[in-house]
């Protein structure tokens, strides 16, 4: 193992740690997109860059999408 | 050090399960299950890698290149698809829970009115 | 159970369980040092067996391409839930805009925002259709294709176009298109079993290595395949839009900037 | 003949996407009987199968991609009677619920019925295919089709809790299923069934990984199953949830997921485990019998009538997975019986139970339904003319002939149980003068499938040893798979005979039943009857507060109940 996939792989822990940590949804989607981003970064890394590029439009884009709608809808009947 | 990638993918499991126990939110709770489902893509690409080797892409490249397992990438493929359906169709019953009930938080959803005996 | 015991119970076995599957994991060989031997057989043969590049797309629609045509199903499926699940109530009124009775007027898309948005989207298609096409020579394909067309429509939203879009299309073409998509898929499966008695059997002409129309009906299976993702995810985040409908000051709708504007609540 | 194989897949999925691109313009009736003639062509051509299979298994390979050197290079379907038989039994049940939709699925009829017919799909292969990452596809198929019709009833926020709860824990299965394979395919660098089998076999002893492979592969497919304590799920969805979808969960779907315990033990892990056979036949008997232990006594807490009966299918899952968990062919033989005959009787049930489905103060009543329902309360208490009384007596013979004689009376005593809980139902029914069931079809299918279920005694019977012994032929099924060898099946020796049930047995079972019945309904306070709705003891309380449909309890539980599984797999391997 390089030393690029060592650090990556500990982002991977730390960012998806912090998606669980942040209890509010609004914070959770944003971290939610940057882990998608860390763990493409980390497929590129182990050479598989078809995972890489659907984690992209995935969990980095299409997943915090439907986050944020949902919240959209909650958060305007909660006023 | 080369063990690594499978303390990550454990931890990644874990922590969402953890997550997920005690989430008094259901989208955080949905979200929390697309890092359990995480673990899986780490461990299935960590087992099909190889060091020193190339994608298994062979635009341009020597068939005789060494090169990682396809067959995890494509598992993974098909585990990153079943992911994204899955919050989908999650986020879509949030939505109906909310409109129905007015909140987000699991334990306002237990069956709370039973008679407690005498 | 109550959310302390919760965590404690939780908290008690979860490190048994890390334990387990760690020791587990120490079974494997170390990282890096993958064994095959399926995958270094598949390596070697699929480049002069199936005139691909991208030896992953060749398990994905040929080698296993009936696992990928259950995963399109499940696709296919979940479609078809969020649609049902989000569907209209008899007793829900179009848009919800009682949910959305706050009072504040949301401010009408900027026109940069607007024409900004607009010159995106023919990029954005045909970017999609290039990461469809080559699916058999480089990363990508019909699946990541499919969600980067979808992502062309969404621009449109973004722009705050919402009613000039919803003149485009009806639900019932976007079904028929998700349809007609997962359906060719089993065609083309169809069509190895009338031909040469193996379904899935790619039986059209190989072409020449490295060219677009190369690989057999590979290229077909992405096509078909962006189609049922493109019109599935369209349909998919329309559903979850609709709901969050609000009526503009103008009679204009926009979903998702009063999302990214509104921050968190107070 | 060979290329019928992958048919009982692809039929039901290109009628799912036919409807979708054309089921809008059509009336729901239209709908309903397109979906049935797809159904009863699935369940046709996976009954062909059965017939097929009696050579030996049938081995096919899909895109024509045979092993080389041993090592498959495709997916492969590799159909043998058992399986084959699971496919049709499914087919029968998702046509029962099929023909139960009119209430149930009234609004957007072509998207609810394209997913059923996704999901019968999905079943057929799940039983045929011997590829463990097409399994996990299946699986997957299954469960995606089925959360979109468990939350259809989107006005009911239990029913969607359900369907979260649903949702949630059969993700965490899946996502142990694959951790799984993925250790097998570390291990061994293949994902056919047969050729991880030989890989495992080869190494000189059995490690960590192999244990722990077993052991979440098998949760995963506990949870599906709803073995205790991953049941939580199901008991809330079977209480909530769209009748034609517990139909097909209670009828078919849990049965499904022991077997796939089973195959996947037969093909990957047997040849490997061998050794250790007994020590993991107690730890498999001890959750079963826990299971149908502990649900049977739950099943009589309570007096809503579904959620009665969901506590009645836990319960009889748990005893599919004693048949199952004997690991030897008698066991496989009669839960194949039991499986079929009870499958049917389940959903002749619900299928009575269910007619009044939406309002949560259910009564049922009329003469049809509690017919049915006394019909289904003597059949599950063992009531002799019934496929059930035989399989259960077949597979506490396993149990007892595999070292493990203490299953009988626990066996006996879950038939008391769950037996006297549907006698209760039935007796609320007869006295209740409530609304007059109004979906007449819904009697008609009870009916048949009470045929199907005593059928099962007599039919079921005669090829359940013969293909049982094929089924855990895991040498024979390598060489079918990976060298193409024409296997014969094995003959029906081994042992393998079905011995009737002991009549003596089923008679203590039926008078058990009556007993509780009458304990519970006469000679305790009457105030049951009044409020029939409401926990009346404080056990019956405690089991509400512990199923109130938390989502965090249940993870929990499936947390507890993984890991705990996994240890005592591990200390049993050791």
């Amino acid at each position: 193992m390089n030393a690029l996939q060592g650090i990556v792989l500990l982002l991977v822990a730390g960012a998806g740690t912090c998606v669980v940590v942040a209890r509010d949804p609004l914070r959770q989607a944003i971290l939610a997109s940057f882990f998608g981003i860390v763990l493409a970064v980390l497929f590129f890394t182990l050479q598989a860059p078809d995972v890489a590029l659907s984690e992209i439009v995935v969990g980095a884009v299409a997943l915090p999408l439907m986050i944020l709608l949902t919240l959209a809808k909650v958060r305007g009947g909660e006023k | 050090m080369t063990f690594l990638p499978y303390v990550v993918a454990v931890w990644l499991f874990l922590a969402g399960l953890y997550g997920i126990v005690t989430s008094r939110n259901l989208v955080h709770q949905v979200v929390c299950l697309s890092v359990v489902q995480t673990s899986t893509y780490v461990v299935l690409l960590a087992v099909g890698y190889r060091t020193n080797a190339t994608a298994p892409v062979f635009a341009g490249i020597a068939l005789t290149r060494p090169a990682v397992d396809p067959i995890v990438q494509a598992l993974s493929l098909t585990d990153v698809v079943v992911g994204a359906t899955v919050s989908a169709l999650l986020l879509a019953i949030v939505v109906q829970v909310h409109k129905r009930t007015g909140s987000l938080d699991p334990e306002d959803l237990r069956d709370v009115n039973q008679r407690i005996p005498q | 159970m109550t959310l302390r015991t919760r965590r404690f119970v939780f908290l008690v076995m979860a490190p048994i369980l890390g334990a387990v599957l760690l020791w587990a994991f120490a079974g494997l060989p170390r990282f890096g040092h993958y064994r095959g031997p399926y995958g270094d057989i598949l390596n070697a043969v699929s480049v002069p067996e199936r005139h691909v590049t991208d030896v992953v797309t060749a398990v994905n629609f040929d080698y296993r391409g009936f696992d990928t045509l259950g995963e399109e199903f499940i696709f296919f499926a979940a479609v078809i839930g969020v649609v049902l699940i989000l569907r209209e109530q008899s007793d829900e009124r179009l848009g919800h805009i009682e949910d959305f009775a706050s009072g504040r007027a949301v401010p009408p898309t900027s026109d940069a925002v607007r024409v900004l948005g607009l010159g995106l989207v023919p990029l954005t298609v045909l970017f999609g259709i290039d990461v469809v096409v080559h699916g058999q020579l480089t990363p990508g394909g019909g699946f990541q294709g499919g969600v980067v067309l979808a992502t062309a429509v969404l621009l449109i939203y973004l722009a705050g176009e919402y009613d000039d879009l919803h003149g485009l299309y009806q639900e019932a073409t976007l079904e028929r298109a998700e349809a007609f998509g997962a359906a060719a898929y089993v065609a083309l499966g169809l069509l190895g079993l009338g031909l040469d008695g193996a379904f899935m059997k790619n039986v059209l002409p190989l072409g020449h290595t490295g060219s677009v129309w190369s690989a057999g009906a590979i290229p077909l299976i992405n096509i078909a395949v962006a189609v049922e993702i493109g019109a599935g995810l369209v349909m998919l985040l329309t559903n979850f839009l609709h709901q969050t409908i609000v009526v503009r000051p103008d009679g204009r709708r926009s979903p998702l900037e009063r999302v990214l504007r509104q921050g968190r609540p107070t | 003949m060979n290329s019928l194989v992958p048919l009982p897949v692809v039929v039901p999925l290109a009628a799912a996407a036919l409807l979708l691109m054309f089921g809008g313009v059509l009336a729901g009736s239209v709908v309903r009987a397109l979906t049935v003639a797809a159904t009863i062509a699935e369940t046709v051509l996976a009954g062909a199968l059965v017939h097929a299979a009696r050579s030996g298994t049938i081995v096919y390979w899909f895109g024509g991609w045979t092993p080389r050197h041993g090592a498959a290079i495709g997916v492969s379907f590799a159909v043998d009677r058992i399986g084959a038989g699971a496919a049709t039994l499914a087919g029968v049940v998702v046509t029962a619920a099929a023909l139960s939709t009119r209430r149930a699925f009234g609004e957007r009829p072509a998207l609810t019925h394209a997913l059923m017919l996704t999901m019968l799909a999905a079943m057929a292969g799940f039983c045929l295919t011997g590829d463990i990452f097409d399994l996990f596809v299946f699986y997957e198929l299954i469960a995606v089709s089925a959360f979109g019709l468990a939350a259809f009833d989107t006005g009911d926020p239990r029913s969607l809790r359900a369907a979260l709860n649903f949702a949630i824990t059969n993700s965490i299965g899946a996502f142990l299923l694959l951790i799984g394979i993925a250790l097998l395919y570390g291990r061994t660098g293949a994902l056919n069934l047969a050729q991880i089998g030989r890989q495992l076999a080869a190494a000189p002893h059995t490690d960590g990984l192999v244990v722990v492979a077993f052991a979440t592969i098998t949760v995963g497919f506990l949870v599906k199953a709803a073995i205790v304590p991953f049941h939580f799920w199901l008991v809330d969805l079977a209480s909530t949830g769209p009748v034609p979808l517990v139909l097909i969960l209670g009828g078919a779907l849990d049965a499904l997921a022991v077997y796939a315990i089973a195959r996947v033990y037969w093909t990957a892990f047997a040849p490997a485990l061998g050794g250790h056979e007994a020590a993991l036949r107690v730890v498999l008997l001890a959750v079963g019998a826990f299971t149908a232990l502990i649900a049977g006594a739950m099943s009589l807490s309570t007096r809503e009538p579904r959620r009665v009966l969901a506590f009645v299918l836990v319960s009889h899952t748990g005893t599919v997975l004693v048949g199952v968990g004997c690991l030897s062919a008698l066991g496989i033989a009669g839960t194949a019986i039991y499986a079929l005959a009870d499958g049917a009787i389940k959903v002749a049930l619900f299928a009575c139970i269910g007619m009044r489905t939406g309002d949560r103060e259910e009564v049922v009543s009329g003469v049809a339904v509690t017919a049915v329902l006394i019909a289904g309360g003597l059949a599950l208490a063992g009531f002799p003319l019934f496929g059930i009384s035989l399989g259960e007596s077949v597979i506490e013979h396993a149990a007892s002939s595999t070292g493990n004689p203490w299953i009988v009376p626990v066996l006996v005593v879950a038939s008391v149980l769950t037996a006297g809980a549907v006698l209760r139902i039935a007796l609320t029914a007869a006295r209740t003068r409530g609304a007059r069931p109004r979906a007449p079809e819904l009697g008609a299918v009870a009916g048949v499938l009470v045929g199907v279920a005593i059928g099962a005694r007599f039919a079921a019977a005669r090829w359940a040893a013969g293909a049982a012994s094929a089924f855990v032929a895991s040498n024979a099924y390598g060489r079918a798979v990976l060298n193409g060898e024409r296997v014969a099946s094995p003959a029906a020796a081994g042992g393998v005979r079905l011995s009737g049930g002991s009549e003596l047995l089923d008679l203590v079972t039926v008078v058990g039943a009556l007993a509780i019945v009458v304990w519970l309904d006469w000679v305790r306070p009457r105030a049951t009857a009044r409020s029939a709705m409401r926990e009346t003891t404080a056990v019956g309380y405690a089991i509400r507060r512990l199923h109130s449909g938390s989502l965090g309890d249940s993870v929990t539980w499936l947390t507890v109940g993984a890991t705990t599984f996994a240890v005592a797999v591990a200390v049993a391997l050791r």
